[in-house]
């Protein structure tokens, strides 16, 4: 028991178990609310865990890893960012982008998919990469706020695709563009077969692999030392000879580029098509799942997993228990917030532990 | 005697020290007590724990007898105790009378009344010739004016134990001379000063007497009069302190750094320096004298690269580095200690490790192809720990945000040193840090010299510069206006040259 | 009453873009769907929002119902086609019930266009907009006393046009059969369903242009231009509203306790009624599998609410004679672009 | 044209007041060191307390009813402002995250609680300000019908509270150590000012201006709740916040630009000369031309500088 208490009172465990115990927080809070409102708490999340495959449906936990792929890339965005000294507030905007230069290079050119596919993918991580680059510019020539900036983008983003779907890609609808050919898609045959006709597509090794790449560049690689120097102490950095316009710039456009392949995943992978006037808001969602996992890479994965399960079984949960899916966005806002109020969870760890002292104590007296 | 101050048996601990060790401190009403002690010692915790900031863990305090619990600084502010904190806690964008007003702002109605408040502040600045303006801002103003302003809040505050943790490691020589005046004109009002120096002269000049702190522990309580200086500082440090700066001859060789004509604008756009010349050999320390604001700072901001240079030309070893990007200079043989060991020397967030590669970290073996090598770079910073003495709580992996103020510095030191760049700029080196490490900084300037290297040291203190520099330059708005052997001049005559009374032709540099 | 329950028939029902209480067709079918459970007692209603538009979402929500014994589904929106295309044959012990929309593959990379495919178990529900749009569109043209007209339309969506193509044509009918005298200004798509203040604003641009009567097909949008002309109305103005989907004459009440509406009327479409007849059509065996069924005016599934205030009995018997010439064939309401450009020349 | 400029003027008015309102609430807030990425949660709290005070009690209340739902918004935003201050306050944590949460708490709480309450997530009220021209002074050549014709009361408390809130902020005791907090809480704590109270009178006051921010909306232009009501409103406030260079009339100037520049964009498909322009230069147009005046206007004014710091004693 002591060596929990020792493990318990140890900062650096507390700073691993506090996900955790948020998520822990959150399920429990949620439950409070279902019990006021009359449902069956137990039950529900039996559901939703059922609704997300994890009792071995291999169909169902192939859309939570579905749902889960361009969160994980959106939250690796905002994660990049942050570590960067950037608060790329407009992922959603970079995201859409990207899926919107995937989709017209999926519907304008015509090529055999060894080729369209990677080369779909490549425009929308250039595209994603070019949103995030002028704000990049903004701030490093104008000093403009990155958070005005990339709100800006954002709705431009939006209007740009709006005019421009339509009018050169239209498919049945003027309200969307056409679906993309099978060339130009992320789902393959035997992917789908290996999870039962789920629409699982190649974009979660995409995302898992930048995860991947991310964390090698910054815990292994000159560039992410400099992007990081540049992120915690401006000044340093410029003394060291770092350039940090330039990185600011690179900074951007990484994080973009990481939004841009979340759009890829979503529109060339998932929805096969996109529609005009709407913001994906995952890129916001991006930022829940970024502050979630402590903004590294492994943490944005295992985070993104969470939100993934989360969505892909609230309709399962909805539908078997009548508990309204709003519910679920409530524990996931929960989460989070306990996950920001790490020293409260500190302070009752520590409470915890004290007392677990002091019993010993009276046991050594007795 | 009655005394104004007692701390009793003092005991406070953070995370793996204990920096109050039983300490007791004893303050006569009316005197200047100084507090000396190595870098760590726990001065300013004990400080800190005076004016309510930090509570102890054991221990007692009385103000005028009467056993008092300080638990936050207003109960300070009650008890008229006040202090200059070593960082001043100052609202940069605020005008002297708001920052001196804050917490106890005079009103008509509800509207702030700052004319009353800013009459107020004169006078009292005039009572003790501190000569600030109630209505500049903060972030306008020098250094030593924003002590003053520091002062003023105290006195505004009828304060009648007045603390000052380090207030000359920032002041210019002729600051600190008037910080001097300024404290006995206090004294002679019948207030009670504790003092915290690293600068015995400074102890010697005004302090009545001395409490001695080594290690978190009280170690002794002496008259500051008949005690001679070495041994107060052996008393600080345990063993006996070498003040003369033991140096051979130097022996110059050719130029290293040749600047000519130079022209740079401060941050507010202004000519900071005009038309500068100056001529740093291998092998010698070239000294620059001056009052603070002409131009040091953007003279070595020019050189290094971190500020453009509008006109003239900075040559090195006959190469011409003027508009070449900062990373070409440092690879040229630039060496930079910075003056701003927060602002530019560290990244606080990164590790001890990583802070010593700052400079180099993308060449071999510190990485391949811009890949880490993060063993190479934990072995390098290994071996730097333990050649300059750099004391930290986990070795390289320690976050520089965590490491005393002194072993930042010889952080910062081992890096630049240690790539033995052909010119060595030095900003300010030793400021803020105790006997022992300026003993050791200065040995290493001069080993550097000794091995044929340019150094450049800039130092507002004269001390500093007349001990260590084997030529002096004094700069004077902008210009480097006379240079000289530095056994061919003294205090009085760079004195003169700083405050601008002898500017003349012979700027032969 | 646990054997009750137990024969209690489970019905289920996807929200396209928009919410549950949309005040459009999913608010209306959904309103349908517990109307039929409340007078009947027989059936167990729930419904899903996916978080997304995309055909897997929608297959998602059906599977999540069905695997939770769900097995009449309703879909209300065009943007269900190609998911129920395959859900059809995924589920064949389910019934579908599809409006606004036809089952078909959306490969469109042939020449020939989707296959189209029906299954034994969908019924594809098609409403006539354009007729309710058509009549609004008379309406509007008689009661003007402008002679200015608007038109503000959401996203360019088949429903959508179809409604502002009738209109226009109603205008131009009313014109040349009553002698009317009016005019379209301003006939706009302000390009969201949700932009409630570009609703007002438009509006107020209009109106402030002298049009008094705004035909809506708009959702949120709609909103603000309800705020404006409830605004104007209490400011004394005399300016009107014609409502879409359902009866919107509640939404113009100028307050509480007001008896007065800015509704002129409503170019309703019976997706409720349509939602209760099939689901009774599913439970007593007269399900029509594998028919693609086009309700229309003379069904009486669109066209005007029953009761219309604030049309006056002339107005409405015109109305009523433009609507008999629908029915008999004499006047052919245009359905899409080509036929509205001839039909206005 | 006249006609034109007379009609997008007071539309602008009425449309700029609640996200001048909002962005307002995050001045004191980051004025006090917190950074407020959670406005759009507590502009949405208010809404939808608003629209629901009104629809149990239009009936029972009468005229007073909008008012008093104006109040009932500023309590809610209030409340939720609490957690975010509780959790940046008193617990040092993120505030970016503790923001975040705020706003997915508040969008799927407000969802949540008016379908369990009235049953639909859809609330409607029927008593609601009404755009009149204002006495007398509208009747004053030019000006008058341009900024006293055909506007919201609410826009005037509006305007009212901006210059209140000048005051406030730069002419009393209140305001100074306000903005001491913001930028630089040490000092402020070695002059004995509780920095933890200043901090959350500044969040709260933030929630409850957003709040009233969102019940302006419903009470005013909107008429009812719905999801709709989160479209991005607070993070445009945040931007126009950091345009308006974190002063009271640099916001007023930021959000008039932005407010006037959305209602051209969204008037602009019914004026007749702009009928053949490409709709994406219409459609973008408030954004872009942000973009291009903050390059014009750029200079380094930054924001407090210990905005987004959790005030810790100990750090230096
Ligand atoms: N807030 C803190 N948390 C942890 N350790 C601290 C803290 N403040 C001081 N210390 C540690 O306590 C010891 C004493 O520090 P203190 O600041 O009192 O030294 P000092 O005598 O003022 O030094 P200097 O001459 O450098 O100003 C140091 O080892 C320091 O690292
Ligand atoms: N939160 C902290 N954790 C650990 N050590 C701390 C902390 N805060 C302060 N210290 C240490 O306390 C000591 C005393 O702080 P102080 O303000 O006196 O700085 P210092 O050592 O004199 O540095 P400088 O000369 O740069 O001002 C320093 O060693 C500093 O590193
Ligand atoms: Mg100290
Ligand atoms: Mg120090």
């Amino acid at each position: 028991m002591h060596k929990l208490k020792a493990f318990l009172s140890d900062d650096k465990n507390q700073n691993r178990l506090i996900p955790f115990l948020s998520i822990i927080l959150g399920f429990l809070v949620g439950a409070i609310i279902m019990v006021i409102s009359g449902y069956n708490p137990l039950a529900a999340y039996s559901k939703l865990l059922q609704g997300a495959g994890l009792y071995g449906n291999l169909r169902r936990f192939g859309e939570t890893l579905v749902l889960m792929t361009p969160l994980t890339l959106t939250g690796l965005a905002v994660a990049f960012g942050m570590r960067t000294g950037l608060f790329n507030i407009g992922a959603s905007g970079q995201m859409l982008m990207g899926g919107f230069a995937a989709i017209a290079v999926g519907l304008l050119v015509d090529l055999p998919k060894v080729i369209h596919l990677p080369l779909a993918v490549l425009v929308a991580v250039a595209a994603g990469a070019l949103w995030g680059m002028l704000p990049g510019i903004l701030k490093s020539k104008f000093n403009i706020h990155e958070v005005v900036s990339t709100i800006m983008m954002n709705w431009i983003a939006v209007w740009t695709v709006y005019y421009f779907v339509p009018t050169y890609m239209m498919g049945k609808y003027n309200t969307e563009s056409a679906a993309i050919p099978d060339t130009a898609s992320l789902r393959f045959e035997w992917l789908t077969n290996l999870f039962n006709g789920s629409s699982i597509n190649f974009g979660l090794l995409l995302a898992l692999a930048s995860a991947l790449l991310i964390w090698w560049v910054l815990e292994k690689t000159t560039f992410g030392y400099e992007l990081k120097a540049v992120g915690f102490n401006r000044d340093a950095a410029k003394y060291a000879g770092i350039k940090v316009n330039r990185n600011v710039v690179l900074s951007m456009m990484i994080s973009g580029a990481l939004a841009g392949l979340a759009g890829a995943t979503f529109y060339i992978g998932y929805t096969d098509n996109i529609k005009i006037g709407e913001l994906p808001s995952l890129g916001f969602d991006g930022i829940a799942v970024a502050l979630l996992g402590l903004n590294t890479p492994l943490g944005v994965v295992l985070s993104a997993l969470l939100f993934g399960i989360m969505n892909a079984g609230k309709g399962f949960m909805q539908a078997a228990t009548g508990v309204p899916n709003e519910l679920v966005q409530i524990i996931i806002a929960v989460i989070i917030f306990f996950a920001a109020a790490t020293q409260l969870i500190k302070r009752w760890l520590r409470y915890f532990a004290r007392n677990e002292k002091k019993e010993k104590a009276n046991g050594g007296e007795a | 005697m009655e005394y104004t101050i007692e701390m009793l048996g003092i005991r406070k601990e953070f995370p793996g020290i204990v920096a109050n060790d039983n300490v007791t401190l004893q303050v006569k009403s009316g005197e200047i007590h100084a507090l000396l002690g190595e870098n760590g010692a726990g001065k300013s915790t004990l400080m800190s724990i005076l004016f309510g900031m930090y509570q102890p863990e054991a221990g007692s305090i009385k103000v005028n007898g009467k056993e008092v619990t300080i638990s936050n600084p207003n109960v300070a502010n009650e008890l008229g105790i006040g202090m200059v904190h070593q960082h001043f806690k100052l609202v940069e964008v605020f005008t002297v009378t708001e920052n001196i007003i804050l917490g106890m702002e005079p009103t008509k109605g509800i509207v702030l009344d700052k004319q009353i408040a800013a009459k107020r502040i004169q006078e009292l600045s005039d009572q003790y010739g501190l000569m600030v303006d109630p209505d500049a801002l903060i972030q306008d103003i020098s250094v030593g004016m924003q002590q003053r302003v520091e002062i003023l809040k105290m006195l505004y505050r009828n304060a009648d134990i007045l603390i000052f943790d380090e207030p000359t490691a920032v002041l210019t020589p002729q600051e600190i001379e008037e910080l001097m005046h300024i404290m006995e004109r206090l004294k002679a009002e019948g207030k009670s000063i504790i003092l915290i120096t690293h600068k015995l002269k400074e102890i010697k000049a005004v302090a009545d007497r001395c409490t001695i702190l080594r290690k978190g522990k009280y170690i002794a309580t002496v008259d500051v009069a008949p005690t001679p200086e070495h041994e107060m500082a052996r008393l600080m440090v345990g063993r006996e302190v070498n003040f003369k700066v033991e140096k051979g001859p130097a022996h110059p060789g050719a130029v290293v750094l040749e600047v000519e004509g130079l022209e740079v604008s401060d941050n507010r756009k202004l000519k900071a320096v005009k038309g500068l010349n100056l001529e740093v050999k291998a092998g010698e320390i070239f000294g620059i004298a001056g009052i603070d604001g002409n131009g040091q700072a953007e003279l070595v901001e020019a050189i290094t690269g971190l500020r453009p240079i509008n006109a003239g030309k900075v040559m090195l070893g006959g190469n011409d580095i003027t508009h070449m990007s900062i990373r070409n200079k440092t690879e040229k043989g630039i060496g930079y200690i910075p003056e701003d060991r927060h602002k530019f020397g560290l990244v606080l967030d990164y590790t001890l490790a990583e802070n010593l590669v700052l400079q180099n970290y993308y060449l071999p073996p510190f990485s391949k192809n811009g890949i880490l090598n993060h063993d190479e770079i934990e072995k390098y910073a290994e071996r730097l720990i333990d050649e300059f003495d750099v004391r930290s709580g986990q070795g390289p992996s320690t976050p520089a945000r965590s490491m005393s103020g002194g072993n930042q510095q010889k952080a910062i030191i081992a890096r630049e040193v240690d790539r033995s760049p052909a010119l060595l700029i030095a900003s300010q080196p030793t400021r803020g840090l105790d006997v022992g490490a300026i003993e050791y900084i200065h040995k290493r300037l001069i080993a550097e010299r000794d091995k044929g290297k340019a150094v450049l040291l800039i130092s507002f203190e004269l001390d500093e510069i007349l001990n260590v520099s084997d030529r002096i330059g004094v700069i004077y708005e902008g210009q480097i206006v006379n240079v000289s052997d530095a056994d061919k001049t003294n205090e009085n005559e760079l004195g003169l040259l700083m405050a601008g009374s002898k500017k003349g032709g012979e700027a032969n540099a | 009453s646990q054997a009750a329950e137990a024969t209690k028939t489970k019905v289920g029902m996807v929200t396209d873009s928009g919410t549950i209480d949309d005040k459009s067709f999913n608010q209306g079918t959904w309103e349908g769907i517990k109307k039929y459970e409340s007078d009947n007692g027989t059936i167990e209603a729930t419904y899903q929002q996916p978080d997304n538009e995309a055909e897997t979402d929608y297959l998602n929500a059906i599977s999540d119902l069905v695997d939770n014994g769900y097995n009449i589904i309703v879909t209300p929106g065009y943007k269900f086609e190609t998911a129920i295309y395959k859900a059809q044959d995924q589920y064949t012990d389910t019934k579908f019930i599809l409006i606004d929309g036809a089952p078909n593959d959306g490969d469109y990379s042939t020449d020939a266009g989707p296959t189209y495919k029906t299954g034994d178990n969908t019924v594809a529900i098609f409403f006539n907009e354009h007729e309710a749009g058509f009549l609004v569109g008379v309406a509007a043209a008689l009661s003007t006393e402008t002679g200015k007209l608007g038109f503000i339309g959401g996203m360019e969506i088949p429903a959508v046009q179809k409604f502002g193509w009738g209109y226009l044509a109603g205008v131009k009918y009313a014109n040349d059969t009553f002698g009317s005298n009016a005019e379209v200004v301003d006939y706009v798509y302000e390009g969201s369903f949700n932009n409630v203040a570009g609703g007002q604003q438009l509006a107020s641009g209009m109106y402030d242009k002298g049009i008094d009567i705004i035909f809506h097909a708009a959702g949120g949008v709609g909103v603000g231009v309800f705020s404006e002309a409830i605004e104007r109305a209490t400011n004394g103005e005399n300016v009107w509203v014609i409502g879409v989907d359902s009866d919107q004459y509640e939404q113009g009440k100028l307050s509480q306790d007001s008896d007065r509406s800015v509704t002129l009327t409503s170019a309703r479409k019976g997706v409720d009624v349509a939602a209760y007849d099939y689901i009774e059509a599913a439970l007593n065996g007269s399900f029509p599998g594998g028919q693609t069924i086009t309700l229309s005016l003379a069904d009486g599934a669109v066209g005007l609410p029953e009761e219309n205030p604030n049309l006056s009995a002339d107005v409405l018997a015109k109305v009523d004679e433009a609507k008999q010439a629908v029915l008999d064939g004499k006047v052919i309401v245009p359905s899409t672009q080509e036929e509205i450009d001839a039909f206005l020349k | 044209m006249w006609n034109l400029v007379m009609s997008i003027i007071p539309l602008s008015l009425a449309y700029t007041a609640p996200l001048l309102i909002i962005a307002l609430g995050g001045l004191y807030s980051e004025r006090s060191g917190v950074v407020n990425i959670g406005l759009e949660g507590m502009m949405g709290i208010g809404a939808f307390a608003a629209a629901l005070f009104t629809v149990s009690m239009q009936g029972t209340l009468g005229g007073a009813t909008i008012w008093l739902a104006l109040v009932v918004a500023t309590l809610a935003g209030v409340a939720l402002s609490f957690f975010h201050a509780f959790a940046s306050v008193s617990l040092n944590a993120d505030q970016v995250i503790s923001g975040t949460a705020v706003n997915m708490f508040s969008a799927a709480l407000t969802v949540y609680l008016a379908r369990w309450i009235t049953g639909s997530a859809n609330v409607q009220i029927k008593r609601f300000f009404i755009k009149t021209d204002v006495p007398f002074l509208s009747k004053i050549p030019i000006i008058g019908p341009l900024l006293f014709g055909n506007a919201y009361i609410t826009t005037y408390l509006v305007l009212a509270i901006i210059v209140l809130s000048w005051f406030l902020l730069y002419r009393t005791r209140f305001g100074l150590r306000l903005r001491a907090c913001g930028e630089n809480p040490h000092s402020a704590d070695s002059m004995g000012i509780n920095v933890k109270n200043m901090r959350y009178t500044g969040v709260l006051i933030s929630g409850a201006l957003a709040g009233l921010g969102g019940g302006i909306v419903i009470m005013t232009y909107a008429k009812e709740f719905s999801q709709l009501t989160y479209n991005g409103l607070g993070f445009l406030a945040l931007a126009a916040l950091i345009f308006g260079k974190w002063k009271p009339w640099g916001i007023l100037g930021s959000s008039l630009f932005f407010g006037t520049a959305m209602t051209v964009a969204n008037m602009s498909i019914i004026v007749p000369a702009l009928k053949n322009v490409p709709n994406i230069f219409l459609n973008t147009f408030p954004y872009v031309i942000t973009l291009v005046a903050l390059v014009l206007f750029s200079s380094s004014s930054a924001g407090p500088k210990a905005s987004g710091e959790p005030y810790d004693v100990s750090k230096r």
